[in-house]
């Protein structure tokens, strides 16, 4: 794929065929009208030439009806691109619920990936074929865009809180990433690639190379080092709440405020604690910006997500209408 | 000339309403009446406002193209609020 | 009324606004709004090939793949400046200073603006502005790219944002200036019998300009305001580490900027309904349509900026908002193009300069507005945002749309503002010249993007190659396209044949007036009887 | 072609009018675009302490603490009064009581200086408390980094708010050594009107930073925690 020249990308993700079907939607009405157009002015310029200097043209001076029709012709037409786009935005938006989480972190100029199997990646990052992934994305610092043409994705990754994109490969072979946001000198340098592989080959990645933890078991590493564990006790008999099949629901807070909890609500809980907190509990807990890194939040974030529900009940929690899965816009 | 001359009573009743509402808005703001607070603090102000502009720049008397004005530059506020906030509010959607 | 055949008196006889009055101080301080365009016509030319200048580094460091011809850092200086110059300080002022200047009061009936000194002001502003941003290109650029996101550049960036970022504030002033003269002329300055809709288009549309430069300037002011604390003080504002929402800053930099660019088209829409209507002798079909259709524009304009935002954190929700509104923008754009169309139709059609650019313009507008539809549409942005097919797009429209006309008008109304006519055989020539040069350097550009190729890099991937030799070679011809109308320009100041009041046999007020007009634009205040576009009855007087 | 221009053409009627009307119409139409502006100016502003305020409430409540509000509250009063004899100002002109005019210009500006006095005095307890964010800013609490955003959009606001008065200032300088001299008559005073209009428009700015800024936290005196 990285040779000759091109005309139109690759597609190699569940989502490129119906983004490409409304592109060629476009295309079609963009030539039509734009023919039509062109068409018009010229056959006019040439049947209507000025044949005398003294020629008088006919008055004409306008048409409700011809004004009606170029206005709701348009009109309907857009509307109908506003549909189908909004359709295949949100499915584009929307991961779906078993979408395997991966955390990114970008930095000037580069791309760190982790997997929650405890692999991390630089630059490059190996996926499976056939199964959703879901991109977790900070920034360290500016504002990068994680955008990897072959699957028609790309979403811009902030610092100080996190966005997503899913996807699901479906061709194995090795794909451009792009970093799409202007972010300082070696902009055009932070590139990688993405490898997607049957499956039976990506498990043997998987399984290959430096045996590491897992993310899990690394987030719980830093929760007891941390200490988080004498105040957020799983029996909720502690000074935090128990977090405990927390991820995923809608919490009261102190103000009456209610919260949905999902991956930006743990991390502002972390980093500023005071923010926003839980009815019934004091704010206490020290804040952790600046102590904790990205790369160790994201572990804590996955071990906290790991925590299976149990009895110890949040005062005034219910259960999240949607599983959580794709709420990863929030407040700044 | 087309001058309205505003009567000096009426500059000193808007003044008199202004100090009153200053004084409203400070005393009501030690109460505790939850999200209303800000709502009626602001509605004060508004109503404020609207007598500073009404009467002591004598919109009330002026042309309406100086209403149109103002009512202009005070709808372009309200869109820049209300779509900008429309993002914020449905972030964690 | 034939044309081009009235040299009766010749023009040094007679006293108008160029030779009123002569010295470097006369200029300097004059009043006139004729003068006063001149004078702008004067800058805004050097900040073109300024910018242009980068344009062609740009192109030429494109040619190959690797980023071999400059540094990563100038290359990120090079766009920067392009765009921020051609923005900021070209675009933008272009026909509104310049044209509008000239012609508002003249096609009102007026003397001046209402308010001249404030206008020679809003000149000066922009050359203070101008040359801030100027030192700052010198002192060794900036590399924000011309939307200035934080947090890049407000903590990360080396270059000098803090002077471009005052420059660019500066200038903003001269823009609220000039709208503010225009809404007040327009308002207040009409000549007896000139209603509102028997105003010229040009005016309609330079009305609807300058609710814009009035309503939107002044937030992007205030933003560079804060983007300076920002960066000075680190006040936290745009910052995420402080708690504070970069997306913010995107939020008000659009809400300027994004109908900025309805700025930049208006006036060139306003221009092309002149140029259609006066080259096919013909009242302009759905006038009112069109004229409504500008302030359709202008107020839809404000309600879709978060279009810029599909992909940079913005709640999906607010996106299907913007989406929805981008999408009726089309409507009032797309109004326009079909009356233009059907205004020729069974006109009395010639090809004389100013049409070709006309004609250019609808073909690269129809074209750059219709790729617009690509970019509302939500699902199919997240895929070419911030890819070539943006960079296509608005070129298209700022570029094929808004320069051409701006090439047209000055094509239309040199002969008013000089005295003079132009080469017509050079004119056309460089009218087609800009043409192909234009589609051969972004046409490319749509296939690059679509293909996933992200704007503002300075090497990329081999297989992208060939398109952008292309592009490159696109721009050679343009580049020529653009110095051509300087040269023959200049030359026709003083070996021009005498163009006499009204070369193209137009209608308006301004036509009514010798060429150049004197200083106070009428002999007697004139008193408008007629509809506009009164081809029909073929009586344009000559005074 | 009725042209009236050499028929009675005033000495303060500009060239290019042709009536005292349109000239009058035209200045003041220019100053209500102008303050049109204005408002989308501040706007910014006003959408940034929106945004901020929405997110980080209890944080924006427990730094309003940290201002004054008797100072605050005092300055109300007094440019609430000083656009009282803005107005009495622009009255006088109308009705052409010149040695008042100069009277209320002067209280007018007189007021605006006492403003501007007690804003410095607080910004100066804002430098010894350390509250102003770039130049000194240590705040306790958990809440530290919020209370730097009010504190950042307290001195954005009242900052550009001040800027505004000052420049009022300068301009009331020149106005009142017009007035002295007897350029304002009743039947030309635009320079007084229009100036008034933007007195007015600052004074309305006060209105809205007043509680916006001040008051937001007084109904939990205790103080911060949450």
């Amino acid at each position: 794929m990285f040779s000759g020249f091109p005309l139109f990308p690759e597609q190699a993700s569940s989502v490129a065929a119906d983004v490409d079907n409304l592109y060629f939607f476009l295309l079609a009405i963009t030539a039509f009208f734009s023919t039509l157009i062109a068409g018009l002015v010229i056959y006019f310029a040439i049947r209507y030439r000025r044949r005398s200097e003294v020629e008088l043209p006919e008055p004409i001076t306008g048409s409700t009806k011809l004004e009606t029709l170029w206005t709701v012709i348009p009109a309907i037409i857009v509307m109908v691109i506003f549909a189908w786009s909004a359709k295949v935005f949100l499915s584009l938006h929307r991961a779906p619920a078993d979408a395997t989480p991966i955390y990114v972190v970008g930095k000037q100029w580069m791309w760190k990936l982790q997997h929650l199997e405890g692999q991390r990646e630089i630059n490059e990052l190996h996926v499976p074929v056939g199964r959703s992934v879901k991109l977790i994305m900070t920034s360290e610092d500016v504002i990068h865009s994680f955008y990897v043409p072959a699957f028609r994705v790309k979403a811009d990754v902030l610092p100080g809180r996190y966005t997503s994109i899913w996807f699901k490969a479906t061709k194995p072979g090795e794909y451009h990433l792009f970093c799409a946001e202007y972010c300082g000198t070696k902009h055009s340098g932070m590139i990688g690639r993405v490898v997607a592989m049957e499956p039976g080959a990506y498990e043997t990645w998987l399984g290959g190379g430096p045996r590491e933890q897992s993310m899990t078991a690394r987030g719980e590493f830093l929760f007891q080092s941390f200490s988080c564990n004498t105040c957020h006790r799983s029996d909720g008999k502690g000074r935090g709440p128990a977090l405990e099949g927390i991820f995923g629901k809608t919490v009261d807070l102190q103000n009456g405020q209610k919260v949905a909890v999902d991956d930006n609500y743990l991390r502002e809980s972390i980093l500023a604690p005071a923010s926003k907190v839980l009815a019934g509990y004091q704010p206490v807990m020290p804040a952790f910006q600046g102590l904790v890194n990205e790369e160790a939040l994201a572990q804590l974030l996955a071990y906290i997500k790991s925590l299976a529900p149990q009895a110890a009940r949040l005062p005034g929690s219910t259960p999240s209408h949607e599983a959580g899965s794709e709420r990863q816009n929030s407040k700044p | 000339m087309s001058v309205h001359v505003v009567p000096l009573r009426i500059y000193f009743a808007v003044f008199a309403s202004l100090m009153v509402l200053t004084g409203v808005t400070v005393a009501v703001a030690y109460f505790d009446l939850g999200p209303l607070n800000t709502i009626v603090a602001l509605s004060i102000a508004v109503t404020k406002a609207a007598l500073v502009i009404l009467y002591f720049m004598h919109v009330r008397y002026g042309p309406s193209l100086t209403k149109l004005v103002v009512a202009g530059s005070f709808l372009w506020l309200f869109i820049m609020l209300s779509i900008t906030m429309s993002d914020y509010v449905s972030r964690s959607w | 009324m034939s044309t081009l055949r009235v040299p009766t008196v010749p023009v040094e006889t007679r006293e108008h606004y160029l030779n009123a009055d002569y010295g470097i101080r006369s200029w300097l301080l004059t009043v006139d709004h004729k003068r006063i365009a001149l004078l702008y016509l004067a800058s805004i030319t050097l900040f073109f090939f300024l910018g242009g200048f980068f344009a062609v580094l740009i192109r030429l460091e494109l040619l190959t793949p690797q980023g071999d011809m400059v540094q990563s850092e100038t290359y990120n200086k090079l766009f920067t400046m392009h765009g921020v110059i051609m923005v900021f300080f070209f675009l933008i002022p272009s026909i509104p200073a310049v044209l509008g200047n000239f012609l508002v009061p003249l096609m009102i009936g007026a003397k001046d603006l209402a308010f001249p000194r404030i206008n020679l002001l809003s000149w000066y502003i922009y050359m203070i502005g101008g040359l801030l941003t100027f030192a700052a290109v010198v002192a060794g650029g900036v590399d924000t790219g011309w939307t200035f996101y934080t947090p890049y550049s407000s903590t990360y960036s080396n270059g000098y944002v803090i002077v471009t970022g005052l420059g660019v504030f500066i200038t903003g002033f001269s823009s609220i200036l000039t709208g503010l003269n225009f809404l007040v002329t327009i308002h207040k300055m009409r000549a007896p019998g000139l209603t509102w809709f028997r105003l010229p288009l040009f005016i309609w549309a330079h009305y609807a300009t300058s609710l814009i430069m009035m309503l939107g300037t002044p937030v992007v002011a205030i933003t560079l305001v804060l983007l300076v604390l920002e960066r000075a003080f680190r006040i936290g504002i745009f910052d995420p580490t402080l708690g504070g929402d970069p997306v913010l800053f995107q939020h008000l930099f659009w809400f300027y900027s994004h109908p900025a660019v309805y700025i930049m088209i208006l006036p060139g829409m306003g221009i092309v309904s002149e140029l259609i209507s006066c080259f096919s002798r013909k009242y302009v079909f759905g006038y009112h349509f069109i004229a409504f259709s500008s302030l359709g524009i202008a107020v839809l304009g404000f309600l879709v900026w978060g279009h810029h935002l599909f992909v940079s954190g913005q709640s999906a929700y607010a996106g299907l908002i913007f989406s929805f509104l981008s999408f009726l923008v089309a409507i009032p754009s797309a109004i326009k193009v079909f009356n233009w169309t059907a205004t020729l139709y069974k006109g009395s059609i010639s090809y004389q300069a100013p049409m070709l650019y006309a004609f250019g313009f609808i073909g690269l507008f129809a074209i750059g507005g219709l790729t617009g539809l690509f970019l509302a549409a939500l699902g199919l942005d997240v895929h070419v945002h911030d890819t070539y097919f943006v960079v296509a797009h608005f070129h298209y429209i700022m570029v094929g749309g808004a320069v051409m006309a701006y090439l047209g008008g000055m094509h239309f109304w040199w002969p008013k503002m000089t005295g003079r006519m132009y080469p017509e055989g050079w004119a056309r020539f460089s009218a087609l010249i800009v043409f192909i040069g234009f589609n051969l350097t972004f046409l490319p550009q749509f296939i690059l993007g679509y293909l996933g190729m992200p704007r503002r890099y300075h090497a990329y991937p081999p297989e992208f190659q060939v398109l952008n030799v292309m592009s490159t070679a696109g721009a050679s011809i343009l580049a020529a396209g653009y110095l051509l109308p300087m040269v023959y320009f200049l030359w026709s100041l003083k070996y021009g044949a005498i163009a006499g009041p009204n070369p193209w046999g137009a209608t308006g007020l301004e036509w009514r007036t010798p060429s150049p007009p004197p200083t106070e634009n009428f002999k007697q205040t004139p008193i408008v009887t007629e509809e506009p576009y009164e081809y029909s009855i073929r009586e344009i007087k000559v005074v | 072609m009725s042209d009236t221009t050499s028929s009675s053409h005033p000495a303060h009627l500009a060239h290019h009018f042709d009536t005292v009307e349109q000239q009058r119409e035209s200045s003041s139409l220019g100053m209500w675009v102008f303050l049109a502006q204005e408002v989308m100016f501040f706007g910014g502003l006003f959408l940034a302490y929106l945004v901020y305020r929405s997110s980080y409430a209890a944080a924006f409540a427990e730094a309003s603490h940290h201002l004054d509000v008797v100072l605050g509250g005092i300055n109300t009063v007094i440019l609430i009064g000083s656009s009282l004899t803005m107005a009495l100002a622009v009255y006088c002109a109308q009705t052409g009581k010149r040695h008042l005019l100069v009277l209320f210009l002067l209280a007018t500006m007189l007021l605006g200086l006492a403003f501007l006095g007690i804003k410095a005095v607080e910004y100066h307890h804002k430098y010894v408390d350390k509250l102003i964010p770039g130049i000194a800013f240590s705040y306790p609490g958990p809440n530290a980094q919020h209370a730097q955003l009010f504190f950042s959009l307290y001195f954005a606001m009242t900052g550009m708010h001040a800027l505004h008065m000052v420049i009022g200032f300068a301009l009331l300088i020149w106005l009142v050594n017009d007035a002295r001299k007897g350029r304002f008559t009743p039947e030309y005073h635009s320079h007084i009107e229009n100036f008034g209009l933007y007195w007015h428009f600052v004074d309305i700015v006060w209105i809205f930073l007043f509680p916006l800024l001040y008051l937001i936290g007084l109904h939990d005196a205790a103080g911060g925690g949450h």
